[in-house]
């Protein structure tokens, strides 16, 4: 049964393989990629790539979608990082500010999209911009010297990890049990397949979406404020530029679909480890600028076609279950 | 002194700086913090001069900066102070605008048709810093050394800037291992990338970044991984003189040096250099060259340009 | 009383599809609520369940009236609802359906044990035969059916009401189903029950309702009341079927299929002649959909497929098209309609490259062509540029048969999966002298599948039974009735089963 | 009959009165907005704009999606240009290797799309990311000096009308053709709404995309091309970039639905001209700068709102219809 199971939890998640693969071949191009190091770098880095991709995947999974983190962002970031230089601020409080700004930009993302019913991709287009704008004219110019106290969100040390990767890991933890446990995380996957038959059945079609869209912003802003930590400065204009297609980039490689009501965490960390492991590992090979990005868009095809498989392979490897856990998707779409 | 609407302003060709009561400055950069930094200064000498400053919003796009321009045009601005992402891509901006007489000043290089420039060389920003690193790195490293560069490929003024930066190192310090050629401007990605070239080179001693952003970027990767602020053996320096950056240099940090572009004197001729020309200035006369300066520990510069920021 | 409607009214654009409905239904008490297709029923039954805010009128139930009922408000009174276009997500699992939005729970988090144990008894009750664990999407149309008449029942309601819950049913689970309605009415459930087929009305009902284009045409007891009683309430009765055309056993088989195989499929022999028309009969998931699908190329295949005596290699829709054969597919909501789109795309789209000129389409032709079939099948409204969500359920399926059945296209072979599921009584024999009458005048030869044995019996010359994807057997001519049909596939099951009455046979 | 008919068309494009009012404000405001100088001016700098959000709105009608015009455009632009300034290529030559280069881009995706049946999202964004490496490997510098022949594409005026601006007219009015007069118009419709039914009724589910696929390569290429000659000179790490936001905010402002099946051509027009003169607008005013971002982006949400309420008021504007020319749209989704 075990290896049955293990068989299917494979072909279920080939980014599996596929990361192993990099690492051995990452490893025996520059010998160093395994090392505690760098692993423990890019668990840094890629830290607040998860602690937004979750809830965005939460969103998403929901039907929904929010572009605006990148801009909430560098929104969090420049909120924290303001009262955090130009006023002293604790820890604390300016972790605060900038959870509010982000709860703020998710609030009116939720009540748009969610309550009014607008359409997600085009709001939320709009308050990526609008958002950036609006940073980048509270903070024009870098903000520095962010003192002691709020250098402890990105740089302190619990049970010998970094901050970052423990506020993802509990991010994770939360979101999957909410997932995985609770009603809420039934309704989640119901609404994105059928708002329409989860309304019916008594599903707070609002509120669900509305709250993962507070989340989002949340988590984004929090994201700006780490990574502020970390770096001991934020420049509105470039802090998080592009996050939000990275974020999408991982919920989607990491086997969400666009569509809605199917995906699982597991498979968005992955995802976030796949983009974390390529990119460090194409700078530690020292591939050239323009062929990384071809080598970055290659992999993106990659992920796409596994993603495609992932379901006709777990098909075949439950031909011998003993009992299906689940039933194997379609196996077949109406071309083939 | 509040000039008077854009709307009279259209429509007369500027027959001295008293006509002219509107400039445009064009600067596709936005997102960087230098641009940021010389508004500031732009913006307070167009209120002692009493005139109007008006920016454009291109993104980093050179299709919507020409568009703009076009706009601008239309408009009858009386003067434009453009910053041509691609230098030869708006030469037909430039005549059409001379041609509606509106005066056209270029920024960051010159063009044909323009009727004065503000110039400072990127190329020669890139190679001041470059040859400052290699010649700290003969002199601390005896030449022999790792050194990692965070670039940019991406746009004109980076790619000057990137090869002035990385010839004049690599040609004064030839013995140099380069480990590292990284695409990075802002900070984010540098610390990203310098961690990444660390893990496998943890010996880096020279990191040059493109811009400050990217270097301070770096200069958070070396701490991170452990070197100390101070240490001899390490020399990261950065271009543009953004505000954090120079004050790890003041701090005697081994951030060393920063070819900064000074931003009152940039801004002050955004607004200076089209009025010289609406008073009947030539070309020759009422174009400016700003001088990249290496700014580095106890220069007076340092302490100047810090208060700028104010 | 446990359910009563006043003076409801709804209006979709200009469309009044219900002008001041009242219907009162008692506890202990099944009432049937029919009409003609488009009357009214669902949009009632839509508004009870809180699909949409009525424009008019009263709700009362619980002791509480409503102007309008939100899903919740309308679960919390105790209205457990089976619509007639599901209300499942297909991704998730029967047990996740069954419980969704009244899950157990036990400290904020899934019982999933305790739905489980639930689960699987309601499936046992209601004779389900699919895992509590598969993806609802996975299953077939009569196994959803089913999940959803459990995901109602598990709510333990007042008021139960069922939006044609046997349209995809066979035989063998509408008896169960109606076993389990009737224990239900002894528990003193008020049962609200819509359907066509007038056998349940007559097994189960105790009064009825019958709406006419949104207005109560009669409200009525059922006691002393004949079939044709209650048809002629529903509409004007319709005319006598054609009689079958001649089908000459010389001629070669339009349709030839030899050893037809696929996944729990085969091996399939069976063949149709120019101008007959042949049922496929059995329980749900004896492959007759499969068959069909295989035979279309919808699905890979072994064996060989003939049509007009050519080999139909490729086993692809298109090639199967190119070869004189069409397939009105039995999920109407994902494989039939554009429900976005007009009805007279949905009608005519593989027919309007036919009728275009120089790559350029008819307008005009394409308009008459549509008002022809709009007449010959009594599709309402006959609006060519509605969209066909707008449209009710009997009629969105008289649309997906026009596509094949329009005189257009040059179709030798018609394959109908559940030709006539939803579709009112005299909707249903237009459709069936539709078909006769394309067989005889045409010579076009129809296969079809369906669940009902009276449908069976009045539009096949033949009839093939299914079972494990295989044909059992075959029954023409004096040996086709229900009895005959009924006794091939479960002989065990046919104690309600004969107490069936032809409405055809009572009609004609 | 006119008079509902003007009501109801109004009502169906709410975005027609709100050009209307932009236009009024933009003049009063500057008193040069209207001028023939800068609508020419407007017109030409949104026609690559609708050259390539035209094909790219008949793939979204479809189901599928591109967000690789951005490089697309790069790549077409260095093709162009490359040819123009390298070896004095012809007009003919130099547009012809611009479309070459697009039509290969196209296929790539439509084969892996439409064929494979990857995810659009995310293989177009790996051609998006790949493309443009591929485009700044090849000419890692600015191209200019591309002679008078090249020139004529995007300077030449043809009826008194630029040529971009001509050609863009040409574009339109064939896309507007196929969809509205040819049965292929009708099957983009129906794979967008259900692929599975039209597949059953014998739509070419594949090769409908797919050509929709090329012709979206083929129209970036041309629009880079376009630009190249307008402009004199390509840089092909900034040609484009973002490009491919500005088609699908378009698309999407236009009408046209995410999910597929719906929208009109002339949406999409409406859409372009939406952008263009918001942007040329707040120009002309000198909003500055991070507000220009920030009035961008609240002008997405609104456009996003009048999507929304275009069917509601069409629905009321056809109360009273003489024959319902076409059938309202549901009115109320499932929660309202
Ligand atoms: N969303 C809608 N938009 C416009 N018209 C609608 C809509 N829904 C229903 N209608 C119209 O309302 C009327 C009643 O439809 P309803 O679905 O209630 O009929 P029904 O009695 O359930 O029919 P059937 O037996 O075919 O299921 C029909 O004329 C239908 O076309
Ligand atoms: N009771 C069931 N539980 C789970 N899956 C089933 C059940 N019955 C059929 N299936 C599967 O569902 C799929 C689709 O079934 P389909 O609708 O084709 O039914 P069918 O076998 O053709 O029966 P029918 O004769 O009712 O059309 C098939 O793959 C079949 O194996
Ligand atoms: O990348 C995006 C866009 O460039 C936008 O203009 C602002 O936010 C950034 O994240
Ligand atoms: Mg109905
Ligand atoms: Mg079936």
């Amino acid at each position: 049964m075990n290896a049955s199971l293990n068989l299917r939890q494979l072909a279920r998640y080939p980014l599996i393989p596929v990361i192993v693969l990099m690492a051995i071949g990452f490893e025996l191009a520059t010998g160093s990629f395994v090392g505690s190091q760098n692993l423990l770098g890019i668990a840094t880095d890629s830290a607040t790539l998860a602690i937004v991709a979750v809830p965005s995947a939460l969103l998403v999974i929901s039907g929904y979608l929010d572009l605006s983190v990148g801009s909430t962002y560098a929104l969090g970031a420049v909120a924290a990082g303001w009262l955090a230089s130009e006023h002293g601020g604790s820890l604390l409080t300016c972790v605060l500010l900038s959870l509010l700004a982000g709860l703020a930009v998710g609030a009116v993302n939720g009540f748009l999209c969610c309550v009014v019913g607008l359409s997600p991709f085009i709001v939320t287009l709009g308050t990526l911009t609008a958002v950036r704008g609006l940073a980048q004219q509270f903070a024009p110019l870098p903000l520095t010297s962010f003192g002691d106290s709020f250098a402890w969100l990105g740089g302190a040390k619990i049970a010998g990890l970094p901050s970052p990767v423990v506020i993802a890991i509990v991010v994770v933890l939360v979101a999957g049990a909410i997932l995985a446990l609770t009603p809420v995380g039934r309704h989640i996957y119901a609404i994105g397949v059928s708002r329409e038959a989860a309304y019916l059945s008594g599903v707070r079609v609002r509120t669900v979406p509305f709250t993962l869209f507070l989340a989002t912003g949340a988590s984004a802003a929090l994201a700006g404020a780490i990574k502020a930590s970390v770096l001991g400065a934020v420049q509105s204009g470039t802090a998080g530029s592009g996050f939000e297609l990275a974020v999408l980039t991982a919920v989607l490689v990491g086997g969400v679909a666009l569509t809605g009501g199917s995906g699982t965490l597991f498979g968005v960390v992955l995802g976030v480890a796949f983009l974390g492991i390529l990119q460090n590992g194409l700078t530690l090979v020292g591939v050239p600028t323009f062929w990384q990005q071809v080598a970055q868009g290659l992999a993106l095809v990659v992920a796409a076609g596994l993603a495609f498989l992932a379901p006709r392979l777990e098909a075949l490897a439950a031909v011998r279950p003993t009992a299906p856990r689940r039933a194997a998707a379609d196996p077949e779409p109406a071309t083939t | 002194s509040a000039p008077s609407s854009t709307k009279a302003s259209g429509d007369k060709v500027a027959k001295s700086s008293k006509d002219v009561d509107t400039i445009a400055w064009d600067y596709p950069f936005t997102f960087l913090p230098v641009y940021a930094g010389v508004a500031k200064f732009a913006k307070e000498r167009a209120k002692e001069k009493g005139v109007s400053l008006e920016q454009t919003n291109d993104n980093g796009k050179p299709d919507v900066q020409a568009s703009n321009l076009d706009t601008l045009i239309a408009k009858k601005v009386p003067a434009i102070v453009s910053f041509p992402m691609v230098f030869e891509a708006l030469e037909t901006q430039a005549a059409k605008a001379l041609s509606a007489g509106i005066i056209w000043v270029t920024y960051g290089g010159t063009l044909k048709n323009q009727s004065a420039s503000i110039t400072f060389s990127f190329e020669e920003g890139g190679r001041k810093l470059g040859e400052d690193a290699a010649a700290w790195a003969n002199q601390t490293l005896g030449g022999k050394g790792k050194v990692a560069f965070l670039v940019d490929d991406t746009i004109q003024l980076g790619i000057e800037r990137t090869k002035g930066m990385i010839d004049a190192f690599t040609k004064a310090a030839p013995d140099m291992q380069v480990v590292g050629r990284e695409q990075a401007i802002d900070p984010d990605t540098a610390l990203t990338k310098t961690k990444a070239i660390l893990a496998k080179h943890p010996d880096v001693n020279v990191i040059l970044g493109i811009t400050d952003g990217a270097a301070f970027g770096g200069y958070k990767a070396l701490v991170e991984s452990g070197r100390s602020e101070t240490d001899a053996k390490t020399y990261v320096g950065g271009q543009d003189g953004d505000l954090g950056s120079l004050e790890l240099i003041k701090k005697g940090t081994f951030y060393r040096a920063s070819a900064a572009l000074q931003l009152r004197d940039i801004g002050n001729a955004v607004i200076d250099v089209p009025l010289a020309v609406a008073d009947g200035k030539s070309d020759a006369e009422a174009s400016t060259d700003v001088p990249i300066t290496l700014v580095k520990q106890g220069d007076a510069l340092l302490d100047e340009i810090i208060a700028q920021y104010g | 009383m446990a359910l009563r409607v006043t003076g409801l009214r709804k209006s979709f654009g200009g469309v009044h599809a219900l002008q001041g409905v009242d219907l009162t239904i008692e506890a202990g008490e099944v009432h049937a609520l029919l009409g003609h297709n488009g009357a009214g029923k669902s949009t009632l039954i839509k508004a009870l369940g809180g699909a949409f805010h009525p424009d008019g009128g009263t709700i009362e139930v619980g002791g509480r009236s409503y102007a309008g009922l939100t899903p919740r408000q309308s679960i919390d009174a105790g209205i457990a609802i089976i619509f007639q276009h599901l209300s499942l997500v297909d991704s998730l699992s029967v047990v996740d359906n069954i419980f969704l939005g009244q899950e157990h729970r036990r400290l904020g988090i899934v019982d999933r044990r305790a739905q489980r144990a639930a689960a699987q008894q309601l499936l046992d009750r209601l004779g389900a035969t699919s895992s509590i664990d598969s993806r609802v999407g996975d299953l077939p149309m009569g196994q959803k059916q089913l999940v959803e008449i459990a995901k109602a029942l598990s709510r333990d309601p007042v008021v139960l009401v069922l939006d044609e819950p046997t349209a995809a049913l066979s035989s063998h689970e509408i008896g169960a189903l109606e076993r389990t309605v009737r224990s239900l009415q002894e528990q003193g459930l008020a049962i609200c029950y819509v359907t066509h087929l007038l056998g349940e009305v007559e097994r189960l009902a105790d009064r009825m309702t019958v709406l006419r284009d949104g207005q109560v045409h009669v409200a009525t007891s059922l006691a002393g009341k004949t079939r044709r009683d209650i048809i002629e309430a529903i509409a004007e009765p319709p005319a006598d079927l054609p009689p079958a055309g001649p089908i000459h056993d010389a001629d070669p088989p339009q349709l030839l299929v030899r050893g037809l195989t696929g996944p729990g499929i085969g091996p399939v022999d069976l063949e149709v002649r120019p101008g007959e028309i042949v049922g496929l009969y059995g329980l749900i998931g004896s492959g007759r959909t499969r068959t069909l699908e295989m035979i279309f190329g919808r699905r890979a295949r072994q064996g060989s497929i003939t049509v007009g005596g050519r080999e139909v290699r490729r086993a692809t829709p298109r090639a199967a098209l190119a070869a004189g054969l069409a397939l009105v597919p039995g999920d109407r909501g994902r494989q039939g309609l554009f429900a976005s789109l007009t009805a007279l795309d949905n009608a005519l789209l593989p027919a309007q490259a036919v009728l275009s000129r120089f790559g350029l389409r008819r307008r005009r032709a394409e308009a008459e062509a549509f008002e022809r079939l709009a007449a010959s099948l009594a599709v309402h409204p006959a609006t060519p540029n509605a969209p066909a969500r707008a449209f009710s359920g009997g009629n969105q399926q008289k649309l997906l048969l026009g596509r094949w059945i329009n005189g257009i296209l040059p179709t030798t072979v018609l394959l109908l999966d559940e030709p006539t599921q939803g579709v009112d009584v005299r909707a249903r024999h237009e459709i069936y002298k539709v078909v006769r009458t394309i067989a005889s005048e045409r010579r076009t030869a129809v296969l079809f599948a369906s669940t009902d044995p009276e449908e069976i019996v009045a539009l096949a010359d033949r009839a093939l039974v299914m079972q494990d994807g295989r044909v059992l057997g075959e029954l023409a001519g004096e040996a086709l009735d229900e009895d005959a049909l009924l006794h091939a596939i479960h002989q065990s099951d046919t104690d309600i089963e004969t107490e069936v009455q032809s409405d055809l046979q009572e009609l004609s």
